[in-house]
């Protein structure tokens, strides 16, 4: 079972576990994003999540399947959530099955990675002062 | 031919807007698409070599265009 | 938070993630262990784990002490199940949180591979046709 | 003096008893007490120089031994 959405309901972590279960797989591994109270020193009141929600949906649907062929995992499943989200809040909940603790794990490392390195999802992130900032907008720009 | 483009965050907000209709000649790049729109008011505040996507799928400056193709110009990611 | 327990209930991954919850951590990392319907190509229907509790403690403290070297981890809980399990039960559950997500992993992997190293505790397995076996026995011994 | 010995899993199985009292002599270490052991009905079939722990931490088999002291002698471990 492979499955990515965007969704705009907080992330359950125990519903993502039960979705990758499988009686031959004797490890599951897990990853929850949450907002943080600072970011590089400022704090943080909450983001504003937004994303190309139809090449973000086929980039995640593309990084299952790498992960598929390179670590052997037939279960997993991202779930990013949009929309406002406040201190604490899950952003982002992987969750990868194997028979072995080590591809699990691999899996799940590459999984997180690539999601943040290529789905088409923005931050915009609040600061108790009242301003905002588009998050790593001035980063390394690339073709 | 035509083809829609995307904007989106800081990108949006620079340009004033999230989708547009350009017509562009027949034979046009990625590039030209990108030009086109760092010509367009608040358009010199994109970088000139923007991340773009293709009808869903990153794409390099030099890939030509189709008819009714839609090219998204992606600012730096940060999801997660 | 740091904290290690042996439990005879079931283990609730989502209560594990609560724990190590912080405003300032942005990773949360969570590893889940359960029983397999097969080993090595023999289908099992369940497993007793067993420990020698007092030192198994000790050792999973140890590992959370050394994680907490290696990866400034500050939050980290292991919560490993004793006693008779079936087919899907969870045995082990680890959690970590960290500002940043590479730490979360890293440290989550120590865990994981250092508790089942080095934490005194076995596997009897027991199989569909009725026979049963401690799991590793025949392997590596080393002083 | 007198040490307890504490034995798991299969090799609690194989010498019929999970804990036994050891009086050694003075200066003895735990592969005196691994002898000990090996030497008891079925203890043939451990292995001759098996994992220990002193005192809940794992030991090398030339640890001095003290009057009180607990030593377990830990079966390969299958945690997780």
């Amino acid at each position: 079972m492979m499955h990515v959405s965007l969704v705009r309901v907080a992330i359950d972590i125990a519903s993502l576990a039960a979705t990758v279960a499988k009686d031959t797989n004797g490890a599951t591994a897990v990853f929850v994003g949450t907002v943080r109270s600072s970011n590089e020193g400022r704090p943080v009141t909450g983001i504003e999540y937004s994303a190309y929600d139809e090449m973000a949906e086929r980039e995640m649907v593309s990084i299952l399947t790498e992960a598929s062929q390179k670590f052997g995992i037939a279960e997993a499943v991202i779930e990013h959530r949009l929309g406002t989200l406040h201190v604490g809040d899950a952003s982002i909940g992987v969750a990868v099955a194997h028979p072995h603790r080590g591809e699990a794990m691999d899996a799940l490392r590459y999984i997180v990675d690539e999601t943040k390195r290529r789905a088409p999802i923005w931050k915009l992130e609040h600061y108790t002062d009242g301003t905002r900032e588009w998050v790593n907008a001035g980063g390394v720009l690339e073709t | 031919m035509t083809v829609t483009v995307r904007l989106f965050a800081s990108y949006a907000e620079i340009l004033g807007k999230s989708e547009l209709e350009l017509t562009i000649p027949d034979g046009s790049t990625v590039a030209d698409v990108v030009r086109s729109v760092n010509g367009m008011p608040g358009g010199n505040s994109l970088p000139p070599s923007p991340l773009v996507a293709v009808n869903y799928s990153y794409a390099s400056s030099a890939k030509p265009l189709a008819n009714g193709d839609e090219i998204a110009i992606i600012p730096p990611v940060a999801g997660g």
